[in-house]
């Protein structure tokens, strides 16, 4: 009885299961919020989340386009300011698990969202760091949910927009007052986590049905595998069936609106 | 007291050539019209402060109305890049555009303490990122008390704030209400401040701890209905997320983009 | 998540001898009837810290709770000296009071910080004032852009703050409307809290960006009607100005005082 | 036509006229909040006024007993959280006006209400600096209504709590970002100003029966008299039935509370 899904299905749905009714998700757009809500919607009914345009404990409906649609405000306990936001919430300590995407990423964890080259000539402008620098040190731990490419997985990124754990492994050893820093990276091909001692991430479960050599080729970096490589387990069909409902309501929304 | 001025009036008077403007708004309540209307007057040489440039700063930027821009977030938000800044960071189409980037908590900050009259912002911050390599705004003080190595940012003073609002009243008071974003704080930390609104009416019907601006701490109003689109205004109506895509292709290309300009701000814009 | 508890068990299981706590609630909303049940349980050497000691300190200090005293403006609002306190500093009775004192501004920015998650207040205050010369806690440092002088202190970070609201509902979620003081910041800067509430109700009916603390924020909550008098809630009973004047004879003297707590608080009081 | 009125009124009186509809004023609780509320509901209808407690453009019916009584939040165009009004308002050089009261004030305008004798060992504890350290450097300039006694007057305050000119006269020279300090101190005998070069206060104007010795005897130091000395205007009828008005209103709210 198995069930048909997309390795992006098998992605956003991994990603759900990462979080829990107890935490307090800072959410980043795209993935993160797709996944983050996916959770709230199936098993973690309770989990908070906090989008950086202030909205506290929302709950969307459908999926924001941007950080800051009127849904999440709608749907939210209360709707604060941006600096209250950033002080209070995030650098307050508040946030259990901050919840990003990436461009690029590096063994080290290390995210790059700022551009692609040289800083003063770039290849690839990108977006920049937004909110990510500090929720990746200021919530307790992060969540990392990227397509798994050698272009986006690479040795060491062109820029540390957003400190995994630095060009050594070695950033966050001794550092006062910082969080644990990525504790998961899931991808459409499987699960990595920093390797406890030199905090390399190693994959250490495959999504059903994909091979060491697909991660091997997707990866920019002599990938590690854990000495015990699990396999992810499959989504569920009421996992998909929100997932799937949840996305054509979002897109029935967003294309509805003129 | 905040003078009542048309939006044309408000942008002529107090923006100059070579100004340091921030237009905010975050995601909600853009000042699109007023973006517009710098565009119509053909300011130039502004340095754009904003966190989240977005369609508004992409349009004033491929209009030619900045030398610089400082920001944290530079993107069409769950559509993909802002094509027109890129162009001109990457090519310098149509004119050459310093940057000065900081992160989202930075900016927030710093428009913190110019809104509360302070030289610099303290915070915990850009740890292990590369942005102080870049940005030589950004430094690091110790805490006298701790010893900790904290990060510390100029604070963000405008010469004009420029935002928009849900309605004023007739003696000039701002309702801000919903995403609140940065908008007090931009008003604040500016010399001068344009604020346009929705509308006009005799009771804001705020709520006792709601986000209002009092008339003596803005320059000017503007009544700008759907000022805010394709942005949103809560209340008033909804974020039109399919022009924001829309967006992708007519940024895409430089005389995309100018016939879009010519046909939809310096023809058919304006009041 | 906030847990529901009764107002004894609350203070009973959060707060411990030699603790420092803040309780707030400027001038409005002042958790009176948390401040009697610390009395009851006989607290000892507590480090209290509070913008605006006002009655319920006076009560607390009188009755041997307090070791220290950290504050900013030491009267009864209108009526004038908080003798308890004074007999305390000037007379140690019933024990010596340490008292550690800053200006409004500076307690302000350090509960703000405090919530903020940083070690150090920033303001641009104590120019000119003796109150540097007598606080050890109030440094000077250096802006690292501009050079001028500014004025530190350390964050606020209590083991437990207790506030009075309006109201939570039934997930723990807690409305703060009106006079909202430092209530929130006190709450967010504290290691546990205990929010006492005139009600719990299915729905707040808090307004879009109202002051409202989620339920994962707060410790524990307490319903205690009336729970701010002779403070008031807005919205549910006045200031009871005429008792604020009487305390000025009761307070005068210990024996007076003394029969008061008895009848009031020993005798009467707690649920 | 001389009215009957007396020396309390005629200080609140002079003290509301300073005010003016332009002006954003920070009051303190007491003579200032008296002088402020009538200045309001005579000749300055628009003036600002701003308390510490939070609440911004308050208009109330009657005189608050303390800083934060619901009378000045209800009628407030808003209000907003006590760290917010330090930080933006006051400190973000908003306000005009800081008026204030004081228990002791010096032959700088220094102004003390920490304590009277030493800190360590004080004679007599005074409530503390309050709002008032900040106010009387961040406000743009400062207003001071006292008593005249020669408790009050002291040629130097025991202890500076807020600064005026400091010990010598010279505290605000070349200081950057601050305020210009005391400008009028208003007494139930007198207006006294700063000399434009040493900011020693000198009486500019003796209200109306008032004689230069009982200002002497009134002052506890050698206290100079401005080379024309005015005679301050007395109040009008309607002023003090406005005033009379406040005060029986108020003392009947006060009084009828349980």
């Amino acid at each position: 009885m198995s069930l048909e899904f997309t390795s992006s299905e098998m992605m956003s749905v991994t990603a759900a299961r990462a979080l829990n009714n107890d935490m307090t998700c800072f959410v980043g757009i795209g993935l993160p919020s797709e996944a983050a809500n996916l959770a709230r919607l199936t098993h973690a009914p309770d989990v908070t989340l906090i989008y950086e345009s202030g909205t506290l404990q929302t709950k969307p409906d459908v999926l924001p386009l941007s950080i800051g649609d009127g849904e999440l405000c709608e749907s939210a306990l209360t709707t604060v300011s941006v600096p209250e936001m950033f002080r209070y919430w995030l650098q307050g300590g508040k946030v259990s698990v901050g919840f990003l995407g990436t461009a690029q990423i590096d063994r080290y964890a290390n995210i790059n969202t700022t551009l692609i080259g040289d800083y003063r000539e770039p290849k690839v402008r990108l977006p920049g760091g937004g909110g990510a620098p500090e929720i990746g040190t200021n919530a307790h731990e992060v969540f990392i949910t990227v397509k798994h490419s050698k272009r986006t997985f690479v040795k060491d990124v062109d820029f540390i927009t957003t400190v995994g754990f630095g060009r050594d492994g070695k950033a966050r050893d001794n550092a006062p007052n910082i969080g644990r820093g990525p504790t998961v990276v899931i991808t459409d091909l499987c699960i990595l986590k920093p390797d406890p001692d030199t905090k390399e991430l190693v994959v250490t479960s495959l999504h059903p049905g994909v091979t060491r050599e697909q991660v091997i080729d997707a990866t920019g970096w002599d990938i590690r595998f854990a000495d015990q490589v699990d396999t992810t387990p499959e989504p569920s069909a009421k996992e998909l069936d929100v997932l799937r409902d949840l996305k054509a309501r979002t897109n029935a929304h967003h294309a509805g609106q003129q | 007291m905040a003078e009542f001025l048309s939006l044309k009036e408000a942008v002529s008077r107090h923006i100059n050539d070579g100004d340091t403007v921030a237009m905010e708004g975050f995601t909600h309540l853009i000042p699109f019209a007023a973006g517009h209307e710098i565009i119509r007057q053909e300011k130039r040489d502004l340095t754009l402060i904003r966190m989240t440039p977005d369609l508004v700063y992409d349009q004033m930027i491929g209009a030619g109305c900045a030398k610089k821009l400082i920001f944290s977030w530079g993107g069409n938000p769950g559509v993909g890049s802002l094509h027109r800044l890129r162009d001109a960071v990457e090519r310098g189409w149509p004119n050459q555009l310093e940057i000065l980037e900081h992160s989202h908590a930075a900016m927030a900050c710093a428009y913190e303490a110019g809104a509360a009259g302070l030289p610099l912002a303290v915070l915990r911050g850009y740890i292990g990122s590369d942005l102080p390599k870049v940005n030589d705004q950004i430094k690091f003080i110790e805490c006298p008390f701790t010893g900790e190595k904290l990060a510390a940012v100029p604070s963000v003073r405008p010469d004009v704030s420029v935002i928009h609002a849900q309605r004023a009243d007739r003696k000039g008071n701002v309702l801000v209400e919903g995403i609140i974003g940065i908008q007090k704080e931009a008003v604040l930390a500016a010399k001068r401040s344009i604020v346009t609104v929705e509308e006009v009416v005799d009771d804001l019907g705020a709520s006792v701890n709601a986000c209002v601006l009092p008339s003596w701490a803005i320059t000017a109003i503007a009544e700008a209905p759907k000022g805010a689109k394709p942005s949103y205004a809560l209340g008033y109506y909804d974020r039109d997320n399919a022009f924001y895509k829309e967006w992708d292709g007519i940024a895409r290309d430089r005389d995309a983009f100018q016939a879009w300009l010519n046909e939809n701000v310096f023809e058919n814009g304006g009041a």
